[in-house]
């Protein structure tokens, strides 16, 4: 019993995960493509903040009064390593919806199956 | 760009807002070394102060950024990133390595001050970068010059 | 299972995604993917990831959603399935 | 087309937890990803950056390269978008 709720977290990610693909495969409109597409980065992102966490760990700030062992804080290289792909998909997510709007001022729709139908015309 | 739908209470929110988050932006940037946050979370703060004038009194006309100042304001903040690493380049170092810069201070603190100025060289990125794409998506179907 | 308010916040941020999904109207659904932007950034804070949660609240929460509303106020607002 | 969602799902979602099966459990301290370098990183970055926050010195400094591509790109994301929407109005 203990053993199957201790990888519970990275379960949960995995869902998240297939929600994001699930919603990239089949919803018809690419507004809502773009969000499962956001859904499957914060999915990445907390598979690997669960990687970084430590049962009672400290947040990774010395601070002054406490000198703690190494293994007593949060690892930060996975937070490190985040933290840039967070602001990554904010420029992603500006740059799709600049071609969103490209499409739409071309085809008139965000319809996935109108606009490849109006393509093939 | 579309006229604001400014109202007498927004304007004053967003007077009393401003200086705040303006100000706090500052903190987050001056104090990452000590606390968490950082270049990207401050850069992040400035745009939303910008794009929240912009969103309550219309054209940037008054206070804000102009689309140009933004585009200068992306390029110098990746332009100072590189420089301040082509700088302890220059000075005998690696590229990147602060301690390798002319400061009369201990190593650590020289670490701690390059570690600073690449993070001003960040946000100034990051805020014009996100000022750029706001703006891009909002001057859209050619509404104004 | 180490924090349980972790586990919570997971199961909650895992509700919202697909809620986000399976909303139709568009702005609806920017407003419960802000939630659900919020409760990561509490699972990162409950984990111990506290640079990470402050970047989440104020990139995903905020500014994310004011580019996609930006972007739907300028296309449709209703979706077809 | 439609059809070969649902078990393409089905075969990735399983994929996912016996991959999750090999990983140490959530919250160990000797996971390898915590013995590698991060140790290092906890024990020396204060001494030698002077900075207390440890995601700060790494991303700012030990991985200052990195950082540097990242914000190369985020610059590139907006420069994409000026000339996206921005300028290719007038034609």
């Amino acid at each position: 019993m203990l053993a199957l709720f201790s990888h519970l977290n990275y379960w949960l990610a995995a869902l998240l995960l297939l929600t994001g693909l699930h919603g990239m495969l089949l919803r018809p409109h690419l507004v809502k493509k773009l969000m499962a597409m956001n859904l499957m980065q914060v999915a990445v992102i907390v598979f690997f903040i669960s990687l970084a966490a430590k049962a009672g760990g400290v947040p990774p700030i010395a601070l002054e009064a406490a000198h703690l062992p190494a293994s007593a804080y949060v690892n930060p290289l996975p937070h490190a390593l985040m933290l840039t792909a967070i602001v990554v998909s904010l420029s992603t997510t500006g740059v799709a919806l600049a071609l969103l709007l490209r499409i739409y001022r071309r085809c008139g729709t965000l319809e996935e199956p109108e606009i490849l139908e109006s393509l093939h015309e | 760009m579309r006229a604001p739908f400014g109202s007498p209470v927004l304007d004053a929110a967003c007077r009393l807002l401003v200086p705040f988050l303006l100000l706090f932006a500052l903190y987050v940037l001056v104090h990452g070394h000590d606390s968490p946050g950082g270049g990207f979370q401050s850069g992040t703060l400035l745009a939303g102060a910008v794009i929240l004038v912009r969103l309550v009194r219309g054209h940037p006309g008054g206070w804000g950024l102009e689309r140009r100042a933004a585009l200068g304001l992306a390029c110098g903040g990746v332009g100072l990133y590189a420089a301040i690493g082509l700088a302890s380049l220059v000075f005998g170092g690696h590229y990147l390595d602060y301690s390798a810069l002319p400061l009369p201070l201990a190593a650590a603190s020289r670490r701690a001050l390059g570690i600073l100025g690449i993070e001003v060289g960040v946000t100034l990125g990051v805020t014009g970068v996100l000022v750029l794409i706001f703006d891009a998506l909002v001057a859209w179907e050619g509404e104004e010059a | 299972m180490m924090e349980p308010l972790a586990t919570v916040f997971l199961v909650l941020l895992v509700a919202c995604g697909v809620a986000a999904m399976a909303v139709s109207d568009l702005l609806a659904a920017v407003v419960v993917f802000g939630a659900f932007s919020f409760f990561s950034a509490l699972y990162f804070a409950t984990l111990g990831a506290l640079d990470v949660a402050f970047t989440e609240a104020v990139v995903g929460a905020a500014m994310s959603a004011v580019f996609v509303v930006t972007a739907v106020f300028h296309t449709t607002r209703r979706t077809k399935a | 087309m439609k059809g070969l969602a649902g078990p393409a799902l089905a075969l990735v979602g399983m994929l996912l937890v016996v991959a999750a099966q090999g990983l140490p459990a959530v919250g160990d301290a000797t996971a390898p990803a915590a013995r590698h370098v991060a140790p290092r990183y906890i024990e020396r970055s204060h001494a030698e950056t002077g900075t207390p926050n440890f995601v700060t010195a790494v991303l700012a400094d030990y991985r200052g390269y990195d950082t540097l591509g990242e914000t190369t790109v985020i610059f590139t994301a907006g420069l994409a978008c000026f000339l996206l929407l921005g300028e290719g109005k007038t034609r």
